[in-house]
């Protein structure tokens, strides 16, 4: 390894050393090393929370949800670039309308999520001064599902400003060119978009798709404001266990903590290698 | 390619646009409605009675919430900024293995759940003597913000090269010259936006706070966040606006004028 | 630089009242409590904190941390070697209390030797006790309430009244019965569960494995049969009361809850609850609790948290709180031995008309039990009904 | 079809108005193209090449006139109904699909059999010496090999006119030479009409049989590199297409009076009055014998000619000399001239020559 | 410093071993160029020529040997210590000052007083014949303004070296032409020495005195252009300085035999055995007369000169041609030789020619 490599991994280091010695004291507390009750070496509570269905299910909510929220988002994204993408006045205010909500924060969004969207929120007091309901009952459950359909639209309403603005500066670099090549070489305005200029979009989106996903399936205000109470998104249940008035179920946490690293460790070798990909374009 | 719009792809256009009209002035206008609503209870459209109360907390908790928050926010963008700069041109320069190490290594603290990194972290941050303290928070969020910087810069320094730089040295300059008064005044557009990102980072945290402020540091979102577990929805809407409307100001004025610049120049 | 560790207990204790009072002038006390009500911050930040500051001398800072957040900050900052810390006065009870003090988390004992002391209301196990423990002078009393749903008179006229008639209540009328899934519910179900096992009688004494079980087993039972007719049909509870609170403002169900029994009114002036919600008391009885104000083992400064939370026992700082404009917190001491002048004016207190008559209050109150009852039941709940295993 | 055969022009401009953005660009311009013509469009930087370029694809619409491709008015179609494909002056190809997908679009997307697309993009390939590469993708490819993949991508839709822009422009001289092959190589047997731009004259000629010359917003002059070299037809154009010496003089009776002496006057000459001379380094020689003395300025070796510098009067000029016989700086010589060499125009006014 | 005082050399470099990367680049360069001289480095794309410039001016350090400048041994200084400034190709303005800023730059670092800056900057500024431009922003240039600037900014930084990396390179013709006379006139009446890259000779032969030919990892040839164009010391170099022609043949008896017939052998030419024969397009001439004989092939028109390819038994060869009388292509025409202009080498071996 060179100076110039070695210098530029231990400055990256640096940034990273709060994650790597969470990583570190969370391996510890797992195995009964450090924290309240640290009784030695044992592996057992890894074994008892790895073994909990609950701990699979808090996961799978979370990165379902997320997934699902981030390729909502990816096409919103996509599409409004997509409508957009020449420099005309209308396009302009379209682009600027939707990069506007970018500062959003999540807990201010989960926020709205809840005052919009509950049973009883502003769609379905809409609804009712339709005439479409005559009780809360009757609108469709969108906050604290199951299924999370609240937070997924809540999110995917969070996130499009970011894609969006990652599209258009897609579009703004080689979009127009593409397009035009595409047209000069018979495809038409619809088939140069199918085949060319949305493909290509999607490359390049991906990887900001991928952090996308990453934040949505870490997010703890959001999840816990619009999350349900089964399964627990995995950040509600870990933050749910670290503050555990059983102090003996407290370093339950740490090895969810560890989960949770672990996802995101999968997701930033998966953006680096589709940042690579996406980059030789 | 100046062919007219068909009449379908003209309503399509007109939808799309309300829709992104709607999606920004919706969630305005109903934490406006709800900061200052009073009792108002489905199937109300409206509230049926009125009160400031919440908005006088301007001037008191909520205002020193806000206080805190931007000053904390204002050091982690400075700071991850500068950081954000060194690491992102650091890595810029590697290639090949050590570039991909490198820049996975910047992003795992945007990547790492900020619970989980909160919670991994927190006893050092006590053992430092940082916990519940300002700094220790600022130390923490400025974590993730350097992360995103870093790799923001990445981005920058990967499509430009160092020839400014070298045309400088060759000059006369000599390094922290060039750093002084080439490098960053000749990005400092760049600077900004990753001190805005930055910025934008700790303005919305809230578990890492929670967890390394203990409650101690109290931010305009922890704000939010408590009065909304605590059912007071006015005052989280007062607060959520604080939140929102500046930094939207901000980056509205930003899109308008950047493109106002670009006119100027071309 | 770190501070001089503060003076131990035995040291303080050691000292007249009087001198404490002179070390605390010019301090800060760091108060954790719960910040989530507009009326208590009030309290505390526009009657309590300049009193404070004029009468004593002391800058009062509060921080926004609930039980199980001070448990694990002080936990962490043992773990760090924190001394001193940077919490003195924990707004603490119960179960917090006891693991607390349980990790030796505490400071003290202090609290016998507070002047105001001498009025508190000993005689009444819901003050000397805290969840069955003795607070052995740990722990300071500040306030009483007592558990309570929450109705609305114009949506229903006629509540069930008994935990069984609330049973035929639920089936009757399915989707608008809830309970959350945090420290409300939880008490909600201790309620339930004292009324199936006849009273609190087979539970107290300590902890025992017997009674739980026997207790559990009821009340999961009951829970079973009402549970197709609770809000979604049991399948998702809110997170916390605040949750129950809004769907029941918005007539998504028919009954809230709370650990204060004045705490509907509170919120039906701050027009968070509809103006018809009043509290309901079962008559099965219902939990009744104190709150109490603790000092952390690292408090920085102890002089300074004995200080103030001898003052948050004085009648004028008990008076005010009980307020119904206020907080409408039921005071601790013993308003007969008060002097004249206070005894007149607790007993000629304006009260809310809408809330509950003291008598019946008295008659309804159950004390608490070894917390735990509640960590077990918590944990079976989550294992059973939250996540559904049988 | 076979060349033979009366086919109808590729390509034809009638009075076409080429816009710049929202402002009049080029105004009336008329050209014809044959198949299998090669035509290079050549004018200065900023004179309205690519939007000339653009306005023929249908990628911009045009001010006024029509465009026709082999008879049929396209000057209202889209882009893709034109018959006619734009490359860009760097390659664009498609990063998300293979050099074989790249070079197959033009087919896809006209629906073509799969078992006659192969074989159409095998052929591409193959004349642009990249069968090898099908299943590459456009990031592994030199840049080179990029320009190639275009050209077989916008051959292999047999299109009537293909515009290239500027294909040459920003290469180095080895890339240079690929890519002109390449062009070359790609039309072969191509019936479609080649309109080339470049800013650079000697390489119009090595690529074009016709050269059209961009000036002040007009069609200057069309015809073949010979044609205009040797007889361009104002002054402008001969400024324009780097010939190096102008001088001013005058034309009485036949007799063309200048810094070079009275000559006879060319016959293409004005009658009578000031005129403008220009003349390549060909046009004079160093002779002794020579009445018209001069001085040498400056000595300029170049690869396949030296020339000097000399000053007549008070003009410069450069004489191209013999490698074996060549002056010192400072040297007096004599400048003999062939008038029927030097052009001659009429003098447009004082346009600041000395 | 007048240029008539004994001075050191401006650059020496001795014995350098320049890096590509990590790998070994170019071996024991050595050379001096002296004060007030231009040099021009030619070569190949690739062949190194940016990289020897950034070892000159310490922006990457050298693999071993010396780099001097005005007897100073710079190898081990930094960049701004050396006395040396590097151009980059494209010109590269601080875009966050203005014009004067610009140029002022290497003062403010030298913290010169103000009053001496504004009188430095406005000379430099009017040197290049952009005083009136001073309070612009970068931005707002031209491309041959930028150019101008940049020359303006190195020069007022009195180096004893000045490199230019292709300074002319990616220019369209005009502007190229003002960029030429730019360093020109920024370098009259200054003592640095400057050093150019080209990988054009015409260019090279336009601006520099003398020209250094990088080849194969070496410095293969140094001298004027003259001697370059008129003597290149190897076939190979006379391959690369482009001349046209190349045939094989064989010497014997003082007797060149090759495809342009028995020629008596020219005086620089081996005694015997086979040779390689390279020859500009002035070399031969149409000659009804001779008894070579050829047919055309191709007629090129270039802005200056008209060549004809012809054939001649199987190698082809293009031959200058006065542009008064052309011959068609098809043509049958003789072929004539002046053996003084044929450069004649030893053939180091079969190398592919025919
Ligand atoms: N969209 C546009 N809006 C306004 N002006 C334009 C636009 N496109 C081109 N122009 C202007 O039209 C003129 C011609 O531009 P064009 O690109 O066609 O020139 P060109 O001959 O191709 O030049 P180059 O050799 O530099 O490529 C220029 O002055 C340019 O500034
Ligand atoms: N940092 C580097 N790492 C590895 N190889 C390098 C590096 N810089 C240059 N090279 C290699 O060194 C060789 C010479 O490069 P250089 O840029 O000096 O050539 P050049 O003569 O300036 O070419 P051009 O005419 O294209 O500018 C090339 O093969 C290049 O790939
Ligand atoms: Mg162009
Ligand atoms: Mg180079």
């Amino acid at each position: 390894m060179t100076r110039s490599a070695a210098f530029g991994i231990a400055a990256a280091a640096i940034v990273a050393s709060p994650v790597l010695l969470g990583v570190g004291y969370s391996v510890l507390a797992s195995f009964g090393l450090a924290g309240v009750g640290a009784t030695g070496f044992t592996t057992a509570r890894v074994a008892r929370v790895l073994g909990a269905a609950a701990t699979w299910h808090a996961l799978w909510w979370s990165a379902s949800t997320a997934l699902v929220a981030t390729a909502l988002a990816g096409i919103a994204a996509v599409l409004v670039g997509v409508v957009a993408r020449r420099g005309r006045r209308i396009d302009r205010l379209t682009q600027l309308l939707s990069v506007l909500p970018l500062p959003i924060p999540h807990i201010v969004a989960a926020v709205v999520g809840v005052l919009l969207l509950a049973q009883s929120g502003l769609l379905a007091r809409l609804a009712y001064a339709a005439g479409m309901i005559h009780t809360p009952a009757q609108m469709p459950v969108l906050v604290a599902d199951r299924l999370g359909i609240g937070f997924t639209l809540t999110l995917a309403w969070k996130e499009f400003p970011f894609l969006a603005l990652v599209t258009f500066s897609l579009l703004a670099t080689r979009g127009v060119a593409m397009e035009e090549a595409a047209r000069t070489l018979g495809a038409d305005a619809w088939t140069a978009l199918r085949r060319v200029t949305v493909p290509m979009l999607w490359r390049g989106l991906l990887p900001a798709m991928v952090v996308v996903f990453i934040v949505i399936a870490g997010s703890y205000e959001a999840a816990t404001l619009l999350g349900p109470s089964n399964p627990l998104p995995l950040p509600t249940l870990t933050y749910d266990r670290y503050l555990d008035i059983d102090l003996t179920r407290r370093g339950d946490a740490y090895v969810l903590t560890m989960l949770g690293l672990a996802l995101a460790a999968v997701g930033v070798t998966i953006h680096e290698w589709v940042r690579a990909w996406s980059e030789r374009g | 390619m100046g062919n007219a719009l068909s009449r379908g792809a003209v309503a399509f256009r007109v939808g799309l646009g309300a829709a992104l009209l709607v999606s920004v002035a919706v969630p305005l206008l109903l934490l406006l409605v709800w900061s200052a609503g009073r009792a108002w209870f489905f199937p109300a459209l409206v509230p049926s009675d009125f009160s400031g109360d919440a908005w006088a907390l301007l001037g008191g908790s909520l205002g020193r919430a806000a206080a805190t928050s931007t000053g904390i926010a204002l050091v982690v963008g400075a700071l991850s900024g500068a950081l954000g700069f060194v690491v992102g041109r650091a890595i810029a320069q590697l290639r090949g293995w050590p570039r991909h190490v490198a820049a996975a290594l910047a992003f795992l603290p945007i990547a790492a759940p900020s619970i989980a990194l909160g919670t991994g972290a927190q006893y050092y941050f006590l053992r430092l003597g940082l916990g519940g303290s300002p700094l220790g928070v600022i130390l923490a969020h400025t974590a993730p913000a350097a992360g995103l910087a870093s790799l923001y810069f990445l981005g920058v320094f990967s499509v430009t090269d160092r020839r400014l730089e070298d045309e400088a040295r060759t000059l006369g300059a000599r390094p922290w010259q060039v750093l002084l008064r080439v490098t960053i005044p000749a990005f400092r557009r760049q600077i900004a936006e990753a001190i805005a990102l930055g910025f934008l980072v700790s303005w919305s945290q809230v578990p890492l706070t929670l967890l390394v402020g203990g409650g101690l540091v109290r931010t305009l979102p922890l704000a939010v966040f408590s009065y909304i577990r605590a059912g007071q929805e006015r005052y989280a809407a007062v607060g959520a606006l604080l939140l929102i409307v500046p930094p939207m100001l901000v980056l509205g004025m930003a899109m308008v004028g950047t493109r106002r610049a670009a006119v100027i120049a071309a | 630089g770190r501070a001089a560790p503060p003076p131990s207990a035995a040291q303080l204790s050691a000292l007249p009242w009087d001198s404490v009072v002179t070390r605390a002038r010019g301090t800060t006390v760091t108060w954790l409590m719960w910040r989530g009500d507009p009326s208590i911050n009030a309290y505390v930040d526009h009657w309590v904190a300049p009193r404070l500051l004029a009468t004593y001398g002391i800058t009062l800072h509060t921080v926004d941390a609930q039980g199980p957040g001070i448990l694990n900050a002080l936990v962490v900052e043992r773990e760090a070697r924190r001394i001193p810390g940077t919490a003195d006065l924990l707004w603490i009870n119960g179960e917090t209390f006891a693991n607390l003090r349980h990790e030796g988390l505490l400071y003290g004992p202090w609290a016998g030797r507070l002047p105001n002391a001498a009025y508190v209301d000993s005689a009444s196990p819901i003050i000397s006790r805290d969840f069955e423990q003795d607070p052995s002078g740990y722990e300071s009393p500040w306030g009483r309430v007592q558990f309570a749903l929450i109705y609305d008179t114009v949506r229903t006229p006629d509540p069930p009244r008994t935990v069984d008639a609330l049973k035929q209540w639920i089936l009757a009328h399915p989707g608008r019965f809830a309970y959350d899934r945090s420290f409300t519910g939880m008490t909600f179900l201790k309620t339930v569960m004292y009324a199936l096992s006849g009273g609190v009688a087979p539970f107290q004494g300590g902890f025992r494995e017997t009674a739980y079980d026997s207790g559990s087993a009821r009340l999961f039972g009951w829970l079973d049969d009402v549970r197709p007719a609770l809000w979604h049909s049991g399948n998702d509870y809110a997170s916390d009361v605040a949750a129950l609170h809004r769907m029941f403002a918005n007539d998504e169900i028919d009954f809230s809850m709370s650990n204060n029994q004045n705490d509907v009114l509170t919120k039906v002036r701050q027009g968070i609850l509809p103006a018809t919600a009043r509290p309901l008391l079962l008559r099965d009885g219902t939990i009744a609790n104190a709150h109490y104000v603790g000092i952390a083992f690292n408090a920085p400064n102890p002089a300074g948290a004995m200080v103030v939370a001898n003052f948050l026992l004085s009648p004028e700082a008990q008076f005010e709180k009980q307020k119904p404009a206020v907080w409408d917190d039921g005071t601790v001491l013993a308003v007969d031995r008060l002097p004249v002048l206070w005894r007149d004016r607790f007993d000629t207190l304006a009260r809310d008309p809408r809330a509950l008559p003291r008598d019946s209050l008295a008659k309804y109150a159950r004390p608490e039990v070894a917390p735990r009852y509640q960590e077990r039941l918590e944990a079976d709940w989550e294992r059973r009904v939250r996540q559904g295993h049988r | 079809m076979s060349a033979t055969e009366p086919t109808p022009a590729a390509l034809i401009l009638d009075h076409l108005d080429v816009r710049f953005g929202d402002s009049l660009g080029l105004r009336d311009l008329s050209l014809e193209v044959a198949p299998r013509e090669r035509l290079v469009v050549v004018g200065a930087s900023g004179s309205g090449k690519t939007s000339l370029m653009r306005t023929i694809a249908g990628l911009t619409s045009a001010g006024a006139g029509r465009v026709l491709v082999r008879a049929l008015d396209v000057t209202n179609l889209p882009p893709e109904r034109r018959g006619v494909v734009y490359l860009h002056q760097t390659p664009v190809l498609f990063p998300h699909l293979s050099i074989f997908e790249n070079v197959a679009f033009p087919l896809r997307v006209r629906r073509v059999p799969a078992a006659e697309l192969r074989a159409r993009v095998g052929a591409a390939l193959d004349a642009v010496r990249l069968g090898a590469l099908v299943q590459r993708h456009p990031h592994t490819l030199s840049g080179g090999q990029a320009h190639r993949v275009a050209l077989a991508r916008a051959m292999v839709a047999r299109p009537h006119v293909l515009l290239l822009d500027e294909p040459l422009s920003g290469l180095d001289p080895e890339l240079r030479m690929e890519v002109r092959g390449a062009i070359l190589d790609a039309h072969r047997d191509q019936d479609a009409a080649l309109v080339l731009v470049s800013h650079d004259l000697e390489e119009a000629g090595l690529l074009g049989h016709r050269v059209a010359l961009l000036l002040d917003g007009r069609i200057a002059q069309v015809g073949t590199t010979q044609d205009i070299f040797a007889r361009p037809s104002s002054a402008a154009i001969a400024r324009f297409i780097g010939i190096a010496n102008v001088l001013h003089g005058n034309v009485d009776n036949g007799v063309l009076q200048s810094s070079l002496g009275p000559l006879p006057a060319p016959p293409n000459a004005p009658q009578r009055g000031p005129v403008v001379i220009a003349f390549r380094t060909d046009a004079l020689r160093l002779d002794e014998a020579s009445a018209v003395r001069a001085r040498v300025v400056r000595v300029h070796h170049g690869v396949d000619r030296t020339t000097v510098r000399v000053t007549l009067d008070h003009a410069e000029v450069d004489v191209r000399v013999d490698a074996l016989c060549i002056p010192e700086v400072g040297d007096a010589v004599g400048v003999a001239c062939d008038p029927r060499r030097l052009l001659v125009y009429a003098d447009p006014g004082n346009d600041g020559h000395a």
